[in-house]
């Protein structure tokens, strides 16, 4: 593992004895018109210490953590800093006191260069003037002491999501603080950029930095934090230090009762492979995908899946499976041949691809998923009204509105109503949206990327049943996720893909996560 | 969906401005006699008749994010091409055909420039608009061309149940646009296109198709404002609604429509038309002079917004 | 008796000629106890078409007009008359339907003479660039007078016609004339700003010796240019305050249910720097 | 940064559009033996130096999204202030540093009343281009103010090592302005925001602050092209520069600045206005028709632009 100790970091807080107290949060409350998103919220932050925060999508953590980081500012309540009351006047003032944040919705400027994102807010020079060799040296240094491989020069907008991920992770880092709050840092990373990040969160830690940590992955929550709070509907409703509590009761004091699994158990009888001399020939492929191949993209694919089955891809950030989803869905040109039902069908837009029963849950939901101004209401039926009977011209508003709570109520959506723009929810909650969009189109094919980025455990739960209902009735789905155990548990198949190519197939039986990992990285020969 | 929020989201949706309008009214049925009868606000809606009506199309574009500066010199080539092929004595409904279409082509020109092309529809435009108005010139020789098809002139200037016909046109495109707008699976992509293109690809949205076909009802509606117009006239003017296409922007952003795309709505449009409207006819009827007109109008317009504005906010 | 009101809707406000013009309307309105609206048309047909419907709410006795096109302003003098308003127009003339009186300047007799002079300046022979406003045409009436007056010269050629409506516009197309003809020995300015830019071009172009200039309109700044630079060979002269305060008058005299004459030119002058 | 990469850069920035740029020279050269000549070339940059500083202005406004359409206006009032000042025989500095406040101060009300008051920059600017030339008529009862200063006329027509003193001041306007947009923290704040605004607020940039600099900048740019305009015409119009505001736009996103914020460089907008000028130019040189240049003028854009767009979508 990379040293954590090696980031150019201009204060080290050596006055910060560990453990005490750095910021506090006594009875915040925030109301946005007229909904509570916290409600007299209390909050401890210590140095050299991870404080988590657990809780259901919409249970306010990000809300607290934007008022602790100066975007928003309290409705009541009061903020200590070192035990002296302060008021944040923006981001600009929290920063100065020290407290970085690196959000849970990306917010870097695309046509810029990850350099100047690092240093957005004080790029380094003269009186005014840019230095940008030295910007780009600093940048690369800082980079390569957090291990991360991304050339500073690029610009953001060629950079896939976790890499996003990584930057935003880097710029928060890279001014002198003593709170560092992490929401999601991990939600679009695979499991060895999250290591990663553990390493950094442990360099904080022996450097004195408060840190807050939210993530809805409560294994990793074990298994960094010294103090565990759970949230519920705007309030704290408990906090826990860490070795005193267990998964289950977490997870019981978050949602509010206990949760039996976390995954749904799988179809009674798993599908039987392609060629298997117990149904020989009985069933044909509904998606079958030969020599397909799209120039820098990714190489050479052969697959099938048949209907009522789910294939798990995994691979490492950067492998290419989100380009073979796009692919399949029309957004790129790619050679090869697809066939639907054994007829052999092209797909040049997503518009084809709809038409053609294929639905698509992007990793992405700000940019591709969801109209972020427009309504609920409107962005679950973003393609049912158009898709769901060609040629229509009028909107049938009852079956939409029928149609859209049905979804909200389903999925567990937490909304103040349909007509709310979708700007405002949650992170979770918005990922739910995108889910329930293609949901609502019924799909025979469904490719879904990360389609639980972000979703706390119950929801994690529901969606996961919601798959397993589809495919149970004869979709196929394809899983792309980062997180293994979910391809895992979820997967009927399981491809793994590695450097834009496929490099091996696994039935569901026998699988380790060691197995798997071995063939994502190099280590075992294809 | 119950009643109150209902109103209430037309209230959220209008308010403001909507307000504005009335205060307007008011302010000037205090300071002009004139101003508040039956006769002159059927003049106001006259007069505002073909800016509104453009900028109907006009919101259409904007909805997508998108900008038309060509409208103008579309309405001025419209109304020539309908002043030529009367000129020549072709049947009225064919005249009006033509015309439609001839819109309707310019329209989709600047649409399949913009979206086939992938050139920005702001250097497409403003170049459509020389173009387009080198046209009418060419085509008219720089002249005004007289009309005097009585059928045709009643376009403008007849009367059907007591009210003016533009009026009647301004009416029925109203209606006609609000429920595209709001009421069809059209209408919904526009929003949707115009709030994140990219989300309304991957929900298999054509777009670029759909911009073609929004520039080309942008083109259709300069069309019939061109028809007016110039029946109005009793001529085809070449060089007639010269900078309407600011005019008609402006009534379409004051009545609420985001530069940016995703926001907008036909009444709104409307009501900032009949703004602009009110404040041009209550300064005439009050003798400002011309220049002080200028400002008092922009002032106006400031003021209007800037009330709509702090409400928004307040409202949250 | 009642004070007469009369509404004005005056092609622009923003040419010496119209402000002149505005301002004898206002000083004769005065003089004959009448109160005037002015409104502006700013160029636009349509705008022009809303002022005099305005004027008709606000039941004005008579209007004067000058027309943003001949024969665009039919509606609004259709709409006056059924209104029963008699109508004036001033400068330039409605075409296609009967007003009651019209005051114009005669501006093909105006362009003749100013070929005349450009002739004499030139000692008849030369290359000459004319700087047009196509689209108007009063203006399009002073080019035919100028290029009539020319065609009596067979030395004399105009090689260039270039748009040239604003002042800096009219700059840029003198310069490009100058360009393209380095031996132009003559420049027609349609009016005072075309004029006024087709000197500063050959200022800047060092060709005050060569170039001569002809100008139309004849207002204050222009007059000042032709006593100053020799170079400015002569002006055509409006007269918008005669113009203006005749149309005043015959509104008055209408009202007051006299009989006027249907057409009112006034004769332009010609100004040089000998006139003064 | 090796050297063939900042080349490759600078190809990648400019290329479509400069060779655009090169093409239409060659043309011109070819079809007019008058044009390629240095004088006529130095006339070019004359004629468009006005329009190009004024574009600088507007370059700042698009980068950050926003929309000044005012700047005619301002150039008029700025312009008039200085004839007016001049008639009064103030001293030329003084004459000059009066213009430059005004154009600041014209342009900071653009910004506060846009980011202050919340209303849309467009709308804000409408306004203001009414009530600025209001302003300017009144100030100067709509007749133009002759100058006869010597030292100012020189700002528009005098010469310095040759060269005319207008192509000084846009040399030194875009070296300055490139600089601040390219090398300074203020330069980067502009692009940052222009491209998230979002990320600049949690950057902890003072995004309002940063609208109103932008704006008072753009109005300096204007009041600057106001006066060079004032010199070269011996006289300050109040009418001038109408509709150069579209001009100024067009010349910056012909040279890549996008309207949506984010992206643009000075040396790609001066690129523009060149273009802009040098179809001008040919076309008189060649004496095309009127009705045709327009014609011409629109259709050469397109090709320009649509080379340039082709371009980049081959590189990717
Ligand atoms: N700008 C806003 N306007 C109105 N409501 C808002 C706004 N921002 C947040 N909310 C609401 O506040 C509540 C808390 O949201 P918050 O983003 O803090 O949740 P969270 O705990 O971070 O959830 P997740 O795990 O999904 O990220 C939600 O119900 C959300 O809809
Ligand atoms: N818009 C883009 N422009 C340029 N390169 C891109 C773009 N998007 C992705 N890439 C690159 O393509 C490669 C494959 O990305 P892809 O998203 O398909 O991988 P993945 O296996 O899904 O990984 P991830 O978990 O990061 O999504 C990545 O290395 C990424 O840097
Ligand atoms: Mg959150
Ligand atoms: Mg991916």
């Amino acid at each position: 593992m990379m040293s954590a100790m090696h980031w150019p970091d201009p204060a080290s807080d050596a006055s910060a004895a560990p453990g005490r107290v750095v910021l506090e949060v006594r009875a915040i409350t925030k109301s946005f018109g007229a909904a509570l998103a916290l409600k007299d919220m209390s909050l401890r932050l210590r140095a050299g210490s991870v404080h988590s925060l657990l809780g259901e999508n919409g249970a306010g953590k990000s809300t607290l953590m934007k008022i602790l980081a100066g975007v928003l500012q309290p409705s009541r309540g009061q903020m200590l800093i070192d035990g002296q009351e302060v008021r944040l006047s923006g981001p600009g003032d929290a920063r100065r006191r020290g407290i970085a944040i690196i959000c849970q919705e990306l917010s870097l400027a695309g046509n810029l260069s990850v350099a100047d994102n690092l240093f957005a807010n004080h790029p380094p020079g003269l009186a005014g003037l840019i230095d940008d060799r030295q910007m780009l040296r600093k940048s690369r240094a800082l980079l390569a002491a957090l291990g991360i491989a991304i050339d500073p020069s690029t610009l953001v907008a060629q950079l896939s999501i976790a890499e996003r991920q990584l930057v935003e992770i880097a710029k928060a880092l890279n001014q002198p603080s003593r709170v560092v709050i992490m929401d999601e840092p991990t939600s679009s990373l695979g499991a060895s950029e999250a290591r990663m990040v553990f390493g950094i969160i442990e360099g904080l830690k022996a450097r004195g930095k408060a840190i807050v940590y939210i993530s809805h992955r409560i294994d990793e929550i074990m298994q960094i934090s010294d103090e565990i709070s759970v949230m519920r509907d705007g309030r704290c409703m408990d906090t826990k230090v860490r070795g005193q509590t267990s998964i289950e009761a977490l997870i019981a004091l978050m949602v509010g009762r206990p949760l039996s699994a976390i995954y749904p158990p799988g179809p009674p009888h798993p599908p039987a492979p392609p060629g298997s001399p117990a149904l020989p020939g009985t069933r044909q492929a509904l998606l079958r995908v030969q020599g397909f191949g799209c120039t820098g993209r990714f190489y050479d694919l052969d697959f099938e899946v048949h209907a009522g089955e789910i294939v798990g891809f995994f691979g490492l950030v950067g492998a290419g499976r989100s380009d073979v989803l796009a692919a399949l869905f029309g957004m790129h040109r790619a050679s090869g041949r697809i066939t639907l039902d054994g007829q052999p069908v092209r797909l040049r837009s997503p518009a084809e691809a709809i038409a053609h029963g294929i639905a698509f849950v992007t990793e992405n939901r700000k940019e591709q998923g969801l109209v972020l101004d427009q309504s609920v209401l409107h962005n679950i039926t973003m393609a049912h009204v158009h898709c769901r009977r060609q040629g229509a011209w009028w909107i049938d508003e009852r079956e939409e509105w029928r149609l859209a709570q049905g979804y909200v109520q389903r999925l567990g959506i937490k909304i103040a109503s349909l007509h709310q723009p979708v700007r405002e929810l949650s992170g979770g909650n918005q990922q739910k949206l995108v889910f329930a969009k293609w949901l609502a189109l019924r799909p025979r094919v469904l490719l879904l990327d990360e389609p639980t980025r972000g979703v706390d455990a119950g929801a994690k739960f529901e969606i996961y049943r919601i798959i397993r209902e589809l495919a149970t009735a004869g979709t196929a789905v394809i899983l792309v996720s980062s997180e293994l155990p979910e391809v895992l548990a979820m997967s009927d198949r399981l491809m793994v893909m590695r450097a834009k190519r496929l490099v091996k197939t696994f039935e569901r039986r026998n699988l380790s996560q060691e197995t798997v990992m071995a063939y994502a990285t190099a280590a075992a020969a294809p | 969906m119950s009643v109150s929020t209902y109103w209430g989201r037309i209230a959220r949706r209008y308010g403001g401005i909507l307000l504005g309008l009335i205060a307007l009214v008011l302010l000037f049925a205090l300071l002009s006699p004139a101003f508040l009868t039956t006769g002159n606000l059927l003049n106001i809606v006259l007069q505002v008749s073909i800016i509104a009506i453009v900028a109907f199309g006009i919101t259409y574009v904007l909805l997508l994010g998108e900008i038309d500066l060509s409208v103008g010199a579309i309405i001025a080539l419209c109304g020539s091409v309908a002043g030529l092929l009367l000129a020549r004595e072709m049947p009225l409904l064919w005249v009006v055909g033509a015309t439609l279409a001839c819109g309707l082509v310019l329209g989709a020109v600047n649409g399949a420039l913009s979206a086939l092309l992938g050139i920005p529809s702001f250097i497409v435009t403003v170049a459509t608009m020389g173009i387009f108005r080198g046209l009418a010139f060419i085509a008219s020789d720089g002249m005004p061309v007289p009309v005097d098809d009585e059928a045709f002139i009643r376009i403008g200037n007849g009367h059907m149940l007591g009210l003016p016909v533009p009026i009647w046109i301004l009416a029925a495109l109203l209606a006609l646009n609000h429920c595209v707008l709001s009421k069809t699976v059209f209408g919904r992509k526009a929003y949707l296109a115009g709030g994140n293109a990219e989300a309304a690809v991957y929900a298999g949205i054509r777009v670029k198709r759909l911009k073609i076909a929004i520039f080309t009802l942008s083109g259709l509606m300069a069309a019939v404002g061109g028809m007016v117009l110039t029946a109005r006239l009793y001529s085809a003017q070449p060089n007639a609604a010269l900078g309407w296409e600011l005019d008609a922007i402006a009534a379409a952003v004051l009545g609420g429509t985001s530069l940016a795309g995703g926001y907008g709505t036909m009444v709104g449009t409307l009501i900032g038309a009949l703004i602009i409207g009110v404040i041009n006819n209550g300064m005439n009827l009050m003798s400002v002079p011309y220049f002080y007109q200028l400002i008092v109008k922009g002032a106006v317009i400031l003021v209007a917004v800037c009330i709509d504005v702090q409400n928004k906010k307040r409202r949250g | 008796a009642g004070k007469y009101t009369v509404g004005a809707s005056l092609l622009t406000q923003q040419h010496p000629f119209y402000i002149e013009l505005a301002d004898a309307m206002k000083k004769q309105a005065a003089k004959d106890g009448v109160r005037l609206d002015l409104s502006i048309a700013n160029q636009d047909l349509n705008k022009q078409l809303s002022d005099v419907e305005d004027f008709i709410s606000k039941k004005v006795d008579a209007i004067i007009l000058s027309p943003v096109d001949s024969k665009g302003v039919k509606a609004a003098v259709l709409k006056a008359g059924a209104a029963g308003i008699p109508v004036i127009t001033v400068d330039i003339a409605a075409s296609g339907v009967a007003v009651v009186a019209h005051v114009a300047t005669d501006n093909y007799a105006g362009g003749v003479k100013a070929g005349e002079l450009m002739a004499q300046a030139t000692a008849g022979k030369g290359r000459i660039g004319v700087l047009h406003y196509p689209t108007v045409q009063s203006v399009v009436d002073r080019v035919e007078g100028f290029k009539k007056a020319l065609s009596a010269h067979p030395q004399m050629k105009i090689v260039s016609i270039q748009p040239g409506i604003t002042r800096a516009e009219a700059l840029t197309a003198a310069q490009n004339m100058l360009q393209a003809h380095p031996d132009l020995a003559g420049i027609f300015g349609f009016g005072d700003d075309a004029a006024l830019a087709a000197l500063a071009s050959i200022k800047a172009a060092n060709k005050l010796g060569q170039v001569k200039v002809v100008g139309f309109d004849g207002m204050a700044e222009a007059r000042a240019a032709v006593d100053k630079e020799p170079a400015f060979v002569g002006v055509i002269r409006q007269y918008p305050d005669q113009m203006g305060a005749r149309a005043i008058g015959l509104a008055v005299a209408v009202l007051a249910g006299k009989k006027v004459d249907k057409l009112n030119p006034v004769v332009p002058g010609v100004y040089t720097a000998a006139h003064q």
